[in-house]
């Protein structure tokens, strides 16, 4: 029995599994911990997770497909790390990436998350449609290619391919343009990212996706950036400068926030709504940008924002994230954290639920159909009711 | 020119379908050349075989040899071409079958003669052989003609050319062939069908077939109960048998079964024509998938462009209320 | 395929069930020193009538059932010795009803110490339950069935002695309701029907508890902790005292420990108070800290700390962290308050003998009858032999308890047979008569209070 | 046992609606296609390594075309092919018979106890080259092959018929089989692997090297054109949110009397 | 064996003796004063040593720089009238013991800060403030090898500090440093005003936290947006060994745009935290201790201060909360900086 060379081995054994890291920090519900929420197994808790990754470790389980998709089932959402009293809690879930590497490196996932490395390998993007095609979002908008404008507009792989995401990308996109932002965006040249291939273990094509963009990036000039995904955003902030790409990347709710109170941006037109915001792990526990959209929300006249009991850094991830929007091993159930965060949206009596990331308004919008709520509540993103606000159809 | 050779294929006593399908078109250019179509079948206890082509060929050639009960591709090609080479047909055709994939390209090597494989149209035109071979899975069409060749062999794709019936008295000619050549280097150990699991797909009234689009294995529970709901079974296609996600009898196409449900509700199945084979036969076609420039939509009575995951369960649940209520 | 694991998926469906290596691997291990073993099946009963069958197929087929809530008692109490079911309940997780009035709560057995407090906090915030200040996901009906004791002892008692009613699924599968909700609809007490408490306490093996109601107890505005500490051990019992005779505390707790070292080798005391005004609290501080702890002060015997508004939670699996390791298991024992400075020095004795760095604490039971007493050992998981010395130190350390005249609080088995060895040899008799009465086929929590 | 694996590079032409056939109108623009290994091949890889893994011996892959062929290469020695060897000819538009003739020549050049081709490629689809190669080298070969068991000398495979027959041989080595797909579960090939696998050396061969004329790979069939297929009717298609969607198709099935 | 320098005449010659007259525990006139203060001197028992709740500030009083707290201190410990119980003294004394092996002392660049006791608080020294600043005992396990030790001058163990300072100061050098910024100005104290009036020797210069963020925010001015906000500062009582600092703190918060509040506890009247007078043996001292807190936290309300500035950790542990209760925000020095220049403090909101 091969035994794996491991990076975290003299850490790994030192979860107690104790279990906090199922609940959100204000303890109302054990389901924070979007894995164990929809299994409700030891096996996927957090702690269960790393029980198992050092047996395969060890040498005490063989690696099983089943195992790879609980290894796989974590959302890297950081509610674990949030919530773990001990010391080494900040590399939880780089122990969980680590072992996603060694399988990534032997060649064993679960074939969804092959299917997605290999796309993003080929098309540079999880759904494997032509990287002709990632421009087509914005067609008819009139947004222009970026030469040189002061802000690079990167739109992100949800945004490019998946209709629902396009929809956010143009509203956002109009909503620039009216604010007179001078932006621009890089269409079919566009690449992924790399965050969540990152998080699915794949360590060096995510370098490879990160040298490209940074070069690219670099080569047109770009100073400036504003991503439509929390994803993107994390990567380009976080993890670029290791490629020495320092650029200033702004989320579209912290670009939005600043337009709007600069008086920029007019969103006097108003929205008359109950809104609840849910946070996204990678804007949230991941970069600790809470207030920027609840405050852009809260500007706009009308809106009565209402907060679900788990917020902010207690906030419960949407089940898309590591990759879960597409390799979807969370999905298929009433118990999926989509369909419990969705549930928790209308027990607030919030008719909408605002998003700050494509990869949430996909999950949480299935959500909503899967829980038959389409009638009761509608799943915008911030980008769109600040397009509605200041009269973008 | 010179005739066209149908070479048919048969199993237990009988015919394969595609057979019927190249006699159908070899008579068609036989005619349009006016030539002479010859069918050439070989083993033992061939006679009745030998009877059914003769309605379409103007000369049978049946080559009798007692151990060639099957028809297997290394004997066959031995037989074949002392016999092509006698006769030069300007074309010999034959159906793109699993059997045709193993033999054909031998056979145009050993006779050097030029190897067109799964062609969807073949025709003359003032003498030259043309044909049609649908590439870049379907989405372009490529005709080749052949170099200065005594013969060509032609492979059809299966479901590609219409069975014309026809009634005609072709003689039957007997040829005995002992050789031995082409049965030592490679034994033959029998056929195996996989083991009847209970469920027989073709003889389902509605059938819920899932494709790769399905995602996981666990999905498939939801096409089981949409299925249960429609009171019918689950079949797929490749992929998931591929995948092992479900057993090679509940495979429909090509290398599967051949299906002719009252109801064909595709999920997640993007339709590659392997697939599309095994259920034209189907009354009524429904196809659900993400792509809305499936193929599969080309050929479904009916489409929804949705997430599987999302649309069944609503179905399942729709479905199942209308029963309730009408009991 | 596998008979038993196919009936099992017909009674919880396929997602709650599982025969694999990965969840039966998790299932197989206590986080304390108990050596694991693996069970066949894990599974997540959702509801009492699920249960139910599991039991009556377990019965059918001979195959153990070892119910677990948290998982967390740390004494093995939830290892499946013989293989079997590991029935996790933890999906049992519904709040039934607060009666406010009444001051109790009817919830499932698998709800979570936290999600009581977090919930009673939102909705009821003038109630609360007595909080075990075990890890946040140690359940509600785990910690009856192992009379647990929490926050609010020092007043009230075990835990289990707050329990209103109980509903019970018996090894044979028949379900049966204790106290006035076997004759009515209200929750509200266990007593004073005939005395049928053949679950408390019994870990498991004699049913599985699926609906508890438990007392609630009012709860002030304002909680906070305040810490005094003395030198001379000998001096514990006889503070303690003096503080339960104030009747002010809600909770008081004496420990001492070798982590952090500045404190080592001195006895600090945990005392909760509650108020509902900035008054009443004062009233309380003068009573406690000026009128009642003065005098030690003054003298120089005793320190005060400080009091610090706001109860933190005690994140017990910090000390599993102590080495660096991932595990700790402690010996709890039921020990009267005077062999405090007993229970202190052998105790740290025996720590420094295993060269693990020692804590002892005490929980302060009702007005100072008895005292909650725990030993820590902290160990490696990555080293076996700290593993062993840990296990050495607790079987010692269940010798001594009993030594000094304590009981064992939910011992695993090494504890667990030295307690039958010394128990009166009816009592003992009758716990085995029970036992077969109700578990004919012995399926519950195997190898657990096995009379031999 | 030593092994052979032919595998070729095929545009990703399953995401392209319109493929537009450029002005030579034989063949289609490929500027801004996407390339990768041919689906079958990958099967072909992991049966090779495998068997590798099981029987030892050393692991070639072959393939035939220009320069950025190499990466089905890189893909092969990730895996664990020793060699890798790429004939630098452009034979795409090619006729089979003269890509079979190459890789024979090559063939014989290196050590083969088997001999192992994708059943057929993803683009063309002629399913022709293996067995083509076969009757060139004068071996025994099987095509579509589903099953396979190897010994030291011969192996039993399983060939692949239509409606679910299968037809098992026992092949005396050395042998050519033709891999199709669900043989095994290709692993997953990172970008770590290959990039690993970027520092091993590759042999390029032209075809003086194999003493192959150009004019001695005349083709026997000739490509006139290519056209767009014309379009078919289509479905009718149910919209609206999946539960509109759904009730909608009920009503159809219910209507049809299908329950 | 180290000695402190202390004058018996300087008093004798004082005409002030605002050391004791200005205590904000003891009512004292000046002549009782002067007499009390010389029975200290002189070895004898006085009220004094009993009452004194050891807030430092007699150090900063005394005109003529004399050290009469030192005095207080060395005399408490001679006589046996130690401020505190046992228990807490040893605690106390314990904290000071390093465990968990020897420092590993590395290549540092200056400036150099040292954390002292506070590894724990690195989050506090993030951000451009700091860029470039080399850290000395970022390692919570390892910093009582940094620990300045002159805690034990509310544990009436002077003796304590004389012989664990050297040992210290010893450490630090081993660093070879010219200057040394230390986070906590207690150090600070200790490097310039006890050890000096103790005779050890102290080999490098330690700068002011305060006067190094001063001088940090002056290279970043362009940086800074006013932040309008009204501020107390709770003055801790190390902070009177380096009375000659305070003046950074108005400096500071009118170099950001805030408001410096006039108030009655401020500067030289500022009152204590509370935290060591709460545990003292002498009677009453829990309830002296929160009169004290009550009186600086109105006195800080009465001001209309919105924030509460804190420089020393232990204030922040017994005050913070309490400030908060009353609405006014508590926050370190560091982080308002980090707020004047945009930046956002670790979990600030």
């Amino acid at each position: 029995m091969a035994v794996i060379d491991y990076k975290y081995k003299d850490v790994i054994h030192r979860c107690f599994r104790c279990g906090y890291c199922k609940f959100p920090n204000n303890w109302i519900d054990v389901n924070n911990c979007p894995a164990y929420a929809r299994f409700r197994m030891e096996t996927y808790s957090c702690g269960g997770r790393l029980w198992l990754v050092r047996a395969w470790v060890n040498g005490e389980i063989d690696w099983s497909e089943h195992f790879a998709q609980i290894v796989y089932s974590c959302t890297a959402c950081k509610n674990c790390e949030q919530q773990c009293p001990l010391r080494f809690n900040v590399d939880i879930v780089n122990m969980i990436v680590a072992a996603k590497s060694e399988m990534v490196e032997r060649g064993e996932i679960p074939p969804s998350a092959k299917e997605f490395l290999e796309n993003v390998q080929r098309q540079g993007n999880p759904y494997g449609n032509s990287r002709e095609k990632r421009g087509e979002w914005m067609e008819g908008t009139g947004i222009e290619a970026y030469q040189g404008q002061e802000f690079l507009y990167y739109v992100g792989c949800v945004g490019s391919y998946d209709t629902r995401g396009q929809k956010t990308a143009r509203v956002l996109g109009k909503v620039l343009q009216k604010a007179g932002v001078s932006f621009g965006v890089l269409g079919n040249d566009e690449n992924c990212d790399g965050n969540e291939v990152r998080s699915l273990g794949e360590e060096t094509l995510f370098e490879m996706l990160a040298e490209e963009n940074v070069a690219q990036f670099q080569s047109l000039g770009v100073q400036k950036i504003v991503t439509l995904s929390p994803h993107s955003y994390n990567a380009m902030k976080n993890d670029y400068p290791g490629f020495n790409g320092g650029f200033d990347v702004a989320h579209y709710t912290q670009l939005l926030q600043s337009l709007i109170s600069d008086g920029r941006l007019d969103v006097s037109g108003g929205v008359n709504a109950t809104v609840t915001y849910h946070d996204p792990c990678f804007l949230g526990r991941w970069n600790e940008e809470y207030e920027a959209p609840r405050n852009v929300l809260k500007s706009i006249p009308g809106i009565q924002l209402i907060e679900m009991e788990r917020n902010r850094d207690g906030a419960l991830c949407c089940g898309g994230g590591g990759g879960n929007f597409y390799i979807d091993l969370l999905g298929g159930s009433e118990d999926s954290p989509a369909r419990r965060r969705v549930r928790e949206a209308h027990e607030t009596g919030a008719d909408v639920l605002a998003v700050a990331c494509p990869n949430c308004l996909t999950m949480l919008e299935d959500a909503v159909k899967a829980e038959e709520l389409e009638d009761k509540l509608t799943v915008k993103d911030v980008a769109e009711i600040v397009g509605e606000a200041c009269g973008i159809k | 020119m010179s005739g066209i050779l149908v070479v048919a294929e048969h199993r237990n006593k009988s015919l394969a379908d595609i057979v019927h399908q190249m006699l159908s078109k070899g008579r068609q250019l036989a005619d349009q050349a006016q030539v002479e179509l010859l069918a050439v079948v070989i083993g033992r206890d061939i006679d009745a075989s030998a009877a059914e082509l003769a309605r379409w060929a103007d000369r049978v050639i049946a080559v009798k040899n007692d151990r060639l009960e099957e028809p297997l591709a290394g004997p066959y090609q031995k037989a074949l071409s002392p016999l092509i080479r006698e006769r030069k047909p300007k074309i010999v055709l034959m159906g793109h079958s699993s059997f045709a994939m193993d033999m054909a390209p031998s056979l145009s090597v050993e006779l050097e003669a030029p190897l067109a494989t799964d062609c969807v149209d073949i025709s003359l035109q003032n003498g030259d052989v043309l044909v049609t071979r649908s590439i870049y899975n379907g989405k372009v069409n490529a005709i080749h003609s052949f170099a200065q060749s005594e013969t060509v062999i032609i492979t059809g794709r299966v479901g590609e050319f219409p069975v014309e019936d026809c009634h005609r008295q072709g003689q039957v000619e007997e040829i005995e062939f002992a050789s031995e050549e082409g049965f030592n280097y490679k034994k033959f150990e029998g056929y195996l069908e996989e083991e009847a699991g209970g469920v027989d797909i073709t003889q389902a009234e509605v059938l819920v077939s899932v494709g790769r689009g399905i995602k996981e294995k666990k999905n498939i529970q939801m096409a089981e109960e949409l299925a249960e709901v429609l009171s019918g079974v689950v079949s797929c296609s490749r992929p998931v048998v591929d995948y092992g996600w479900l057993p090679s009898e509940r495979q429909v196409g090509l290398s599967g079964k051949t299906v002719k449900p009252k109801l064909y509700l595709g999920l997640g199945i993007s339709g590659a024509f392997q697939h599309v084979v095994g259920m034209k036969g189907a009354k009524m076609t429904v196809a659900i998938n993400k792509d809305a420039k499936a193929p599969i939509f080309s050929v479904a009575n009916y489409g929804i462009v949705g997430d599987i995951l999302q649309v069944v369960p609503e179905l399942i649940s729709k479905i199942s209320e209308l029963k309730g209520k009408t009991g | 395929m596998d008979s038993v694991y196919q009936a099992l998926v017909d009674i919880v469906g396929q997602e709650h069930v599982s025969n694999r290596q990965e969840e039966l691997f998790i299932y197989s291990f206590d986080l304390g020193t108990t050596e694991p073993h693996r069970p066949d099946y894990a599974v997540a009963p959702r509801t009492t009538e699920e249960i139910q069958e599991i039991v009556r197929l377990a019965n059918r087929e001979k195959v153990p059932v070892v119910p677990l809530g948290g998982g967390l008692s740390l004494a093995g109490l939830a290892v499946p010795f013989k293989g079997g079911i590991a029935l996790d309940l933890k999906r049992m997780d519904s709040i039934i009803e607060v009666n406010e009035k009444a001051r109790y709560a009817l919830v499932e057995c698998g709800v979570s110490q936290a999600q009581m407090v977090s919930y009673l906090e939102r909705y009821h915030p003038t109630l609360t339950h007595s909080e075990p200040g075990a890890p946040g996901p140690a359940t509600i009906g785990g910690n009856v069935a192992i009379h647990g004791q929490g926050d609010l002892a020092q007043p009230y008692g075990f835990n289990s002695d707050m329990v209103n009613g109980l509903e019970i699924v018996l090894p044979t599968g028949e379900v049966c309701r204790f106290g006035s909700c076997s004759i009515s609809s209200g929750w509200f007490t266990l007593h004073p029907l005939p005395d049928l408490g053949l679950f408390l306490g019994w870990s498991g093996t004699t049913g599985i508890i699926t609906k508890v109601s438990l007392r609630l107890f009012p709860c002030k505005r304002i909680r906070g902790v305040g810490q005094f500490v003395v030198e001379n051990e000998e001096l514990v019992p006889e503070v303690i005292h003096k503080l339960t005779h104030t009747q002010m505390a809600e909770d008081i707790i004496a420990y001492s420990q070798a982590v952090p070292p500045f404190s080592s080798g001195l006895q600090h005391f945990l005392i909760n108070l509650a108020a509902d005004s900035e008054k009443e609290l004062e009233f309380k501080q003068e009573i406690i800290w000026d009128d009642t702890l003065g005098e030690y002060i003054r003298r120089g015997d005793g320190g005060f700390l400080g009091f610090r508004q706001g109860l933190e939670r005690p994140v017990v699996s910090k000390t599993s962290d102590w080495r660096k390791g991932g595990g700790f298991e402690y010996v709890g024992a039921i020990m009267p308050v005077d062999t405090y400075p007993e229970c202190y020095r052998q105790g740290r004795e025996i720590s420094e003998r295993h060269d693990i760095p020692y804590t002892v604490l005490g929980r302060c039971i009702g007005m100072a009858h008895a005292m909650m007493f725990s030993w820590t050992y902290a160990f490696n998981r990555a080293d076996p032999e700290s593993i062993k010395q840990a296990r050495e130190a607790l079987h010692e350390t269940d010798d001594l308890a009993l030594e000094l005249g304590g009981t064992l609080w939910k011992p695993g088995l090494y504890g667990q047979k030295l307690v039958m060895e010394r128990m009166d040899p009816h009592t003992l008799e009758l716990m085995k008569k029970v036992k077969q009465l109700l578990d004919p086929n012995g399926i519950m929590n195997p190898g657990n209070w096995e009379v031999s | 046992m030593d092994i052979v694996a032919c595998i070729k590079r095929v545009p990703d032409t399953s995401e392209v609606d319109v493929i537009k056939i450029d002005a030579s109108q034989k063949d289609i623009e490929k500027d801004r296609l996407v390339f990768k290994i041919n689906d079958w091949d990958e099967y072909v890889l992991e049966e090779a390594v495998q068997l590798r893994e099981k029987l030892g011996g050393t692991l070639t892959a072959v393939t035939v075309g220009h320069n950025d062929w190499d990466d089905v290469l890189r893909r092969a020695l990730a895996m664990g092919a020793d060699t890798g060897i790429r004939i630098d000819q452009d034979v795409s538009a090619e006729d089979t018979h003269v890509v079979a003739k190459i890789l024979k020549t090559v063939i014989q050049q290196i050590p083969h106890d088997l001999v192992l081709f994708g059943a057929q490629s993803e683009d063309f689809g002629s399913g022709q080259l293996g067995a083509m190669v076969a009757e060139m080298l004068d071996i025994p070969h099987a095509t579509l092959v589903v099953g396979l068991e190897a010994e030291e000398k011969r192996v039993r495979v399983n060939r692949e018929l239509e409606a679910g027959t299968l037809e098992s041989y026992t092949i005396e080595l050395p042998a050519l089989l033709t891999i199709h797909t669900g043989i095994n579960q290709p692993r997953y090939i990172s970008l770590g692997g290959i990039k690993r696998a970027m520092k091993k050396e590759l042999q390029v061969m032209s075809l003086s090297d194999l003493q192959l004329s150009p004019d001695a790979l005349n083709p026997m069939v000739r490509l006139e054109k290519l056209e767009l297929p014309p379009k078919g009717e289509g479905a009718e298609l149910i919209t609206g949110a999946p539960g509109e969607a759904a009730e909608q198709l009920t009503k159809i099935l219910k209507d049809t009397g299908i329950f | 064996m180290y000695e402190l320098k202390f004058d018996e005449n300087e008093c004798l010659s004082c005409t002030t003796q605002d050391c004791l007259t200005r205590c904000q525990y003891m009512d004292i006139d000046r002549d009782t004063a002067k007499t009390e203060i010389l029975k200290i001197a002189r070895g004898e028992d006085s009220f004094v040593l009993h009452d004194c709740v050891t807030c430092y500030a007699c150090e900063e009083y005394c005109p003529v720089n004399n050290h009469p707290f030192y005095l207080i201190v060395e005399k408490q410990e001679e006589l046996n009238v130690p401020p505190l119980p046992r228990p807490l003294i040893q605690r106390g004394i314990n904290v000071g013991i390093p465990f968990r092996g020897e420092p590993d002392i590395v290549e540092v660049s200056e400036p150099v800060m040292s954390m002292g006791t506070f590894a724990d608080l690195l989050y506090l020294v993030q951000g451009r403030l700091f860029e470039g600043v080399s850290i000395i005992s970022a390692d919570p396990r390892k910093m009582f090898h940094f620990f300045c030790q002159l805690m034990y001058l509310h544990y009436a163990r002077t003796s304590v500090i004389k012989e664990r300072l050297p040992n210290i100061i010893e450490t630090i050098a081993k660093y070879n440093v010219k200057e040394l910024i230390c986070f906590h100005d207690e150090c600070y104290g200790t490097f310039t005003s006890y050890a000096p009036a103790v005779g050890i020797e102290v080999p490098f210069k330690p700068i002011h936290l305060f006067e190094y963020l001063y001088n940090r925010l002056q290279e970043l001015k362009d940086e800074i947006k006013p932040l309008n906000l009204k501020v107390a500062y709770q003055r801790p009582c190390s902070s009177r060994l380096s009375s000659d600092k305070h003046h950074f703190v108005p400096d500071i918060i009118n170099l950001i745009g805030a408001e410096y509040v006039q108030r009655e506890y401020i500067d030289e009247n500022a009152l204590c935290c509370g935290g060591t007078i709460q545990g003292q043996r002498r009677e009453g001292s829990r309830k002296r201790a929160a009169d004290v807190q009550r009186r600086n936290i109105e006195d800080m309300k009465n001001a209309g201060a919105e924030l509460c500035v804190f420089n020393c950790p232990a204030c922040w542990d017994t005050l913070a909360g309490l400030v908060a209760q009353n609405g006014i925000r508590p926050i370190f020095m560091s982080d308002l900086c980090r707020l004047a220049i945009g930046e956002k403090p670790t979990g600030w909101r």
